[in-house]
């Protein structure tokens, strides 16, 4: 097999977004019948890499890329993802991209059912030709067989377990002639360990039949037993190509979290000392789509900057959201040891916690109104500030100057890039969109503060002033602050503690200082020593 | 040219072509025979008779219930109102005071169930609204036949129950608004002070709530759903409380439509009525999710003058009755331009 | 407690349907109608309506809910109509001539229709209403006004005195019935207009070949879940537009057969609810808005036109006056739209909810 | 998605469908011509430069083999017929005489005056087309409405461009 030339090689790629590099010089190569593990963190350009590899629109509409994409030695460039299709990429996607009321077959087979041609295709075309149904439940069969599964080829996918229906899809990319590359992102995060064995199976089965496969997976073991080859991607660079044969699952975590110097730099030795404890929460879970939290203990302290981290879609952002009311949830929760009664956002804001959401376009703005509104709004409905009476106290109606006073002193402190108070929130760029949404949080004062995300998708700049400002609000007024964030590097750049989430429950609670090692192993699911150590102090 | 250029994209194509439109009405009126001063006293007039259905669409707009083709169901409240104040013989300012008071009550229950059944079907409002509003109507031809209403002048002379079709408000509360410190000028010229006085009294009112904590809540709710529940405000309530707004001013409008018109027209004279408010207020600039005084004023404004002055000038140029026909187009073109025309923005 | 729970959703499920069931059994002993005058009455309105309600199958299919739009081919069919009468075309080939002068014209309005509708996805339905008035201010521009004035019209019994335009009503002598009575069949007291019910029969038999083709796969996707099939290639908004065209077609014909029964059309107003009727009928019939099978379209006609033809009478047998009945069936009409609508919309958020819930469940007990 | 159809397959397809729009356009003539409707009137009249008399007795007169009517001197009978070649039957009343002619109607017209004296005399053409004589009026209004319409153009239909 050694030496076979390439099926797919990707030389020097390079990305960026608005000139944010994402991805840099990137290179590796791909043989049939192998299997590729792909990981990095968040963010380390995994999905840049595959949109690229893809063809998808939006690397064309954002300038393109630098480097050469090749097949069997020829370049490539995918003006569509179909275009990839057709040149033997399959691709399997986080998100199921299947019909629900449709069967197994039927999906399998979309848009490439077998048909038998009908006198009308001469007057109508080809989509008046009929299905050849036993041809299609044929086809899809064959496909399943290769997987080498259990799967009903008349079953309806909604009424199927998350298992069957990953299987489906991947047995649809099988099922084009042409697929010889398959790329897997993410393909085990939504089954149970026994259903990711089998899924695992079933690839060592197809890369037997000469697929190459590209597999993304945080679950570093699962790499580790399934994948031939492994490339590692840190900061858009691809920092370590090796064979996996003698690779240990904490290397490889190192190689993935470990950092340059620079970033540890920002604490000093400075001393913490926390008031009694703020918030308890115990056995909390949250139904939020995407991130289920299942489990959830832990307790703040007054003062304390209590950081949140883990990979995405393992729960960590469910537990501001939940706590907030703004998903279905349950569990106990308690403010100052008062009950906080769960999916009743004005409840949580009264009593004292306000939340800068991570949807920050989707959540956290009026983007169609103004500066003003934005900031005023939730201080002027929860506390009834920011209103004036008229007409003898008849009525009161919106204090517009108060508000943009209120606004001004904000724009002011965090140096806003507006033109006034007036200017309507869409208009911002992201960062300044995520000032206004602290500035909103903290014109209600409270108590403890539940920020997420602060820092995605701004640039340095801007992440530096977030993170002064929580650090000064922190600091300076005594700000009990929740930090949920995917950039394990501002947390510890600013936490007091660090947990980690991982499938909706706390893998671990690490001091900032920890190794970084220790972080990797827990995001992948591993237990360490020392953090069960930090979790049961 | 630039400044132009964005000035008309502001102001929205449709908007332009019809001011326009109405412009060159108004100039080709005096060469086909047609008074200007009469024209304007007949806008002016039309203008605060169907000012307050137009108004009517605002909150629900801004609360994002979209366009509220189910205003029949205020209208509705409304006619039960004024049948109500002339069975009960009330007369002059009494009268249509009267009619309104009685209204408002039904007006803030009939409102309070549309605006709950309308919370359940989020995402389908617009359709939904239309067919109740109809069922509504078609149910109240029912009631008007059947309710226990005495009055002489408003049941059917030869059974001596059920309600006339067309009742006359003659004697009790007609142009009481209208003649209310009215203006004359020369022969046909009035400019009705008290009608317009009230109406708007009715958007100063509707203006100053949109300003006060509920006002803004109930602005969020369409603006972010979720940016106002995470600001602990129930959309249901205040998507409620829109709609209630709206059936009230619909019920108001209604009355104040009657007296200035002179009749109460029943059964299915109110199933159309909505769509023309909803037409006027996207004329006026609004979209499917916002809308603003100005929106309403100007709609209004430019709506009525189209409805008066092209069946006139029109006519009286073409020798033909085809007005109508361009007010079916303009006015359902406008609402389907509004429908097709937020994907883009959406997107 | 799980057999209650099975009864209540088979009942809120069927919930029009049982509705109207029960309505209209209680309606029919006040009218004093005879049964065999109720069955005749059946057959006739059976043969006059249920092409057009079957026109409203495909767009459902395709996820576009109910077709309000279909006017514009009853439109289309109608100018149809007006070009035979004026030529004066008769019996079954001049239904035929209407039919295929209405075909390309209802096609260019399917393609409108089609094309409006992609812009306004998720808010088809209201659009579709809205865009069948916008079109009849077209309709009524071409034919109060270009007819006889621009369009040469030689029959001058159609043309209104002051020179052009149509006439408010149009006599459909030379057309009348002409499909019933091609070939009547006298079973028992009734009468059988065979020729339309097999053309129904055939537009049946087309529906069910449809969904077997590649096409009506296409669609089916596309009206399960758009994002999904256009990510395997399936062109969405070509797809949507043909829904919308046969639709459209279909409604063209179906206007004609119904014409053609009634034997007069008013000019003007003859399109206005067609749309009403139809779409009242196939949700009366236990449609939704997602899902409508043939059944439907047979049930709805019959339960609706029964309801129809006994509350006038009822009405006045009940109340003394007919108006009641007569204003009874159209809010009958509104009503079960409304509801259908309503009852549709919250089903579907209860659906969301609960599936929700059950994941829920599972991870909730997980946590212990 | 563009479907990949050989080259071959497209001319044949570009043919049928071209085949098929022709037979569209024949289908619409057929009808056309199957299901023109006339209007006969049947005339018993005395021709007007005389050398023609209506039978005095009246006949029998049926079309297409439908129910006969009887028609005197002088008479006239209207019959709705669909088609253009149609038989007329004539039987003299008294004397059983039964005479049956085939007529062939022009396509473009409505209304046609059959005259029955000329049928039994063998007279050709039988037919021809019925001129009414208060034809005048229509035409004048015709041209001033048309006038009228001259200028609709003006006036802006569609105010909503689409952007």
């Amino acid at each position: 097999m050694g030496q076979q030339s390439p099926i797919l090689s990707l030389e020097h790629v390079s990305k960026e977004f608005y000139g944010n590099v994402v991805l840099h010089d990137v290179s590796f190569d791909l043989r049939a019948g192998e299997i590729l593990g792909l990981v990095g963190e968040n963010g380390a350009g995994k999905t840049t890499l595959m949109r690229i590899l893809f063809g998808m629109p939006v690397i064309a509409e954002t300038g393109g890329y630098k480097g050469k994409v090749s097949i069997d030695g020829n370049e490539v460039n995918f003006a569509s993802p179909f275009a990839a299709l057709d040149a033997g990429i399959g691709m399997v996607h986080q998100e199921f991209s299947l019909i629900p009321g449709f069967t197994t077959t039927e999906n399998i087979v979309l848009n490439r059912e077998s048909m038998k041609a009908t006198f009308l295709n001469d007057v109508f075309g080809d989509r008046m030709s009929i299905l050849d149904r036993p041809q299609m439940k044929q086809r899809a069969e064959s496909a399943i067989a290769k997987l080498g599964v259990k799967l009903d080829p008349d079953m309806i996918i909604s009424e199927m377990p998350v298992g069957h229906k990953q299987f489906t899809e991947i047995a649809r990319e099988i099922n084009r002639e042409k697929t010889r590359i398959l790329v897997l992102d993410e393909p085990t995060a939504v089954l149970t360990e026994s259903e990711a064995e089998v899924l695992l199976t079933a690839l060592r089965n197809l890369a037997k039949l000469g697929i190459a496969i590209i597999f993304i997976s945080h679950r570093l073991h699962e790499v580790v037993s399934v994948a031939d080859r492994i490339v590692v991607l840190r900061d858009g660079l691809a920092v370590k190509d090796t064979p996996v044969a003698g690779v240990s699952v904490r290397d490889i975590a190192s190689w993935m979290v470990g950092r340059s110097l620079a970033a540890d730099a920002v604490r000093g030795d400075e001393k913490r000392e926390f008031g009694p404890e703020i918030l308890s929460v115990e056995h909390l879970w949250v139904d939020m789509p995407g991130e289920t939290v299942r489990d959830i203990n832990f307790t703040v302290k007054k003062g304390e900057i209590l950081g949140f981290g883990g990979l995405a879609g393992q729960g960590k952002l469910g537990i501001p959201n939940g706590i907030m009311g703004l998903f279905a949830a349950g569990g106990t929760v308690r403010l100052h040891g008062k009950d906080v009664p769960l999916e009743e956002p004005r409840t949580a804001l009264e009593m004292g916690m306000a939340f800068v959401s991570e949807d920050r376009r989707g959540v956290g703005l009026l983007l169609d109104e103004s500066l003003r509104w934005n900031i005023a709004f939730t201080a002027m409905q929860i506390q009834g500030k920011y209103l004036k009476p008229i007409i003898g106290k008849l009525l009161t109606i919106r204090d517009e100057a108060g508000m943009k006073k209120l606004t001004d002193e904000y724009i002011e402190i965090l140096d806003i890039k507006c033109t006034g108070s007036s200017q309507k929130a869409k208009e911002l760029s992201g960062g300044n969109q995520q000032k206004i949404c602290l500035a909103k949080a903290f014109a209600v004062q409270p108590d403890l503060l539940f920020v997420s995300e602060p820092t995605r998708g701004i640039d340095v700049g801007a992440k530096k002033l977030v993170l002064d400002t929580l650090h000064k609000y922190n600091r300076e007024f005594g700000m009990t602050i929740v930090m949920v964030s995917s950039e394990l590097e501002e947390l510890r750049s600013i936490c007091d503690r660090i947990a980690i989430v991982d499938e909706g429950r706390i893998a671990g609670i690490l001091p900032p200082t920890a190794e970084m090692a220790e972080f990797g192993l827990l995001m992948s699911g591993e237990k360490t020593e020392a953090a069960q150590g930090a979790d049961r102090g | 040219m630039d400044k132009i250029k964005q000035f008309v994209t502001d102001f929205g194509w449709p908007r332009v072509i019809i001011f326009f439109f109405l412009l060159a009405l108004f100039i080709a009126a005096p060469f086909v025979g047609v008074r200007i001063d009469a024209s304007i006293s007949d806008m002016l007039n039309r203008f605060g008779q169907n000012m307050l259905f137009v108004l009517a669409m605002v909150p629900m707009i801004q609360s994002g219930c979209g366009l509220n083709f189910g205003l029949s169901i205020g209208i509705i409240a409304g006619l039960i109102g004024s049948t109500m104040s002339v069975q009960f013989g009330l007369t002059g300012f009494l009268g249509f005071f009267g009619a309104v008071g009685f209204a408002i009550p039904f007006a803030i229950i009939f409102g309070w169930l549309y605006g709950m059944l309308l919370n359940k079907v989020k995402g389908e409002e617009m359709t939904i609204a239309m067919y109740v509003g109809f069922a509504g109507v078609m149910f109240m031809c029912i009631m008007w036949l059947v309710l226990p209403y005495t009055a002489p002048t408003m049941v059917w002379g030869y059974a001596g129950k059920g309600l006339r079709t067309t009742i006359t408000v003659e004697g009790f509360f007609r142009q009481v608004l209208n003649e209310f410190l009215a203006i004359r000028i020369g022969d046909s010229f009035v400019f009705p002070t008290g009608m317009l006085l009230f109406v708007a009294f009715c958007t100063f009112l509707v203006w100053l709530f949109m300003r006060t904590k509920t006002g803004t809540a109930l602005t969020a709710v369409g603006s972010n759903p979720d940016y106002a529940r995470a600001s602990g405000i129930s959309s249901d309530r205040m998507r409620t409380v829109s709609v209630i707004i709206s059936t009230v001013l619909g019920a108001v409008g209604i009355v104040v439509y009657q007296q200035s018109y002179g009749f109460i027209q029943l059964y299915t004279a109110p199933l159309q009525m909505p769509f023309a408010a909803v037409a006027a207020i996207l004329i006026g600039g609004a979209s499917v999710n916002k809308a603003s005084m100005v929106n309403v004023l100007i709609g209004a404004f430019l709506f009525q003058g189209l409805l008066t002055m092209t069946p006139s000038v029109i006519n009286s140029a073409l020798k033909t009755d085809i007005s109508e026909v361009i007010r079916i187009i303009v006015s359902n073109g406008i609402i389907i331009y509004a429908l097709t025309r937020k994907m883009k923005v959406a997107k | 407690m799980s057999g209650n729970k099975t009864l209540g959703r088979f009942f809120s499920e069927n919930a029009v349907v049982i509705i109207f069931v029960l309505i209209t059994l209680a309606a029919i002993p006040p009218s004093g109608l005879s049964i065999p005058y109720i069955v005749q009455e059946m057959i006739t309105r059976l043969g006059r309506n249920t092409f057009l309600v079957l026109a409203l199958i495909l767009p459902i299919y395709a996820g576009m809910g109910l077709n309000f739009g279909m006017t514009l081919g009853a439109m289309s069919g109608q100018i149809g109509l007006i070009l035979a009468i004026n030529w004066n075309i008769t019996g079954v080939e001049g239904l035929a001539f209407a039919a295929l002068i209405g075909t390309p014209i209802s096609v260019m309005m399917g393609y409108i229709a089609g094309a409006v509708l992609n812009r306004a996805k998720g808010r088809e339905m209201v659009t579709g209403y809205i865009l069948a008035f916008f079109i009849n201010g077209v309709y009524q521009f071409v034919v109060l006004y270009m007819m006889g004035a621009i369009f040469p019209i030689r029959n001058p019994a159609i043309v209104l005195s002051r020179g052009y335009g149509i006439r408010n009503t149009l006599n459909l002598q030379g057309v009348r019935q002409s499909l019933d009575t091609l070939f009547m069949l006298k079973v028992g007291p009734y009468l059988i207009p065979v020729a339309t019910f097999i053309v129904i029969a055939g537009l049946c038999v087309f529906v069910v070949w449809f969904k077997k083709t590649k096409l009506g796969q296409d669609m089916r996707a596309v009206g399960h879940d758009m994002a999904v099939a256009q990510a395997a290639g399936i062109p969405v908004d070509r797809t949507r537009i043909i829904a919308i065209i046969i639709s459209t077609v279909l409604a063209n014909f179906g206007q004609i057969i119904f014409l053609q029964n009634m034997g007069n059309m008013a000019t003007y107003n003859a399109h206005d609810q067609t749309s009403f009727f139809a779409v009242a009928a196939i949700l009366v019939g236990g449609a939704s808005v997602k899902k409508a099978a043939i059944s439907n379209v047979f049930i709805g006609v019959i339960l609706l036109h029964v309801l129809f033809v006994v509350t006038p009478r009822a009405g006045q047998n009940l109340f003394g006056s007919a108006m009641i009945g007569e204003y009874f069936r159209q809010f009958i009409g509104y009503g079960v739209i409304a509801l259908t609508l309503v009852l549709y919309a919250w089903k579907a958020r209860q659906n969301t909810a609960r599936a929700r819930e059950s994941l829920r469940g599972g991870t909730a007990g997980g946590a212990k | 998605m563009k479907q990949i159809v050989d080259k071959k397959t497209m001319v044949r397809r570009l043919l049928i469908r071209l085949a098929l729009v022709v037979v569209y356009a024949g289908l619409v003539m057929l009808t056309f011509v199957l299901g023109k409707g006339h209007s006969l009137i049947i005339d018993n009249k005395d021709l007007d430069d005389g050398t023609l008399t209506a039978a005095m007795d009246g006949n029998l007169v049926s079309i297409d083999g439908r129910e006969a009517s009887e028609v005197y001197p002088g008479d006239r009978i209207m019959e709705a017929v669909k088609g253009q070649t149609h038989t007329v039957a004539i039987e003299d009343m008294s004397g059983g005489n039964r005479i049956e002619r085939r007529i062939t109607l022009p396509l473009g017209e409505d209304t046609l005056l059959v005259s029955i004296p000329k049928l039994i005399a063998g007279v050709t053409p039988a037919v021809e087309v019925f001129v009414p004589l208060n034809v005048a009026p229509p035409s004048e209004s015709e041209s001033e409405s048309k006038n009228e319409f001259t200028s609709p153009d003006a006036v802006p239909l569609e105010p909503l461009p689409t952007p």
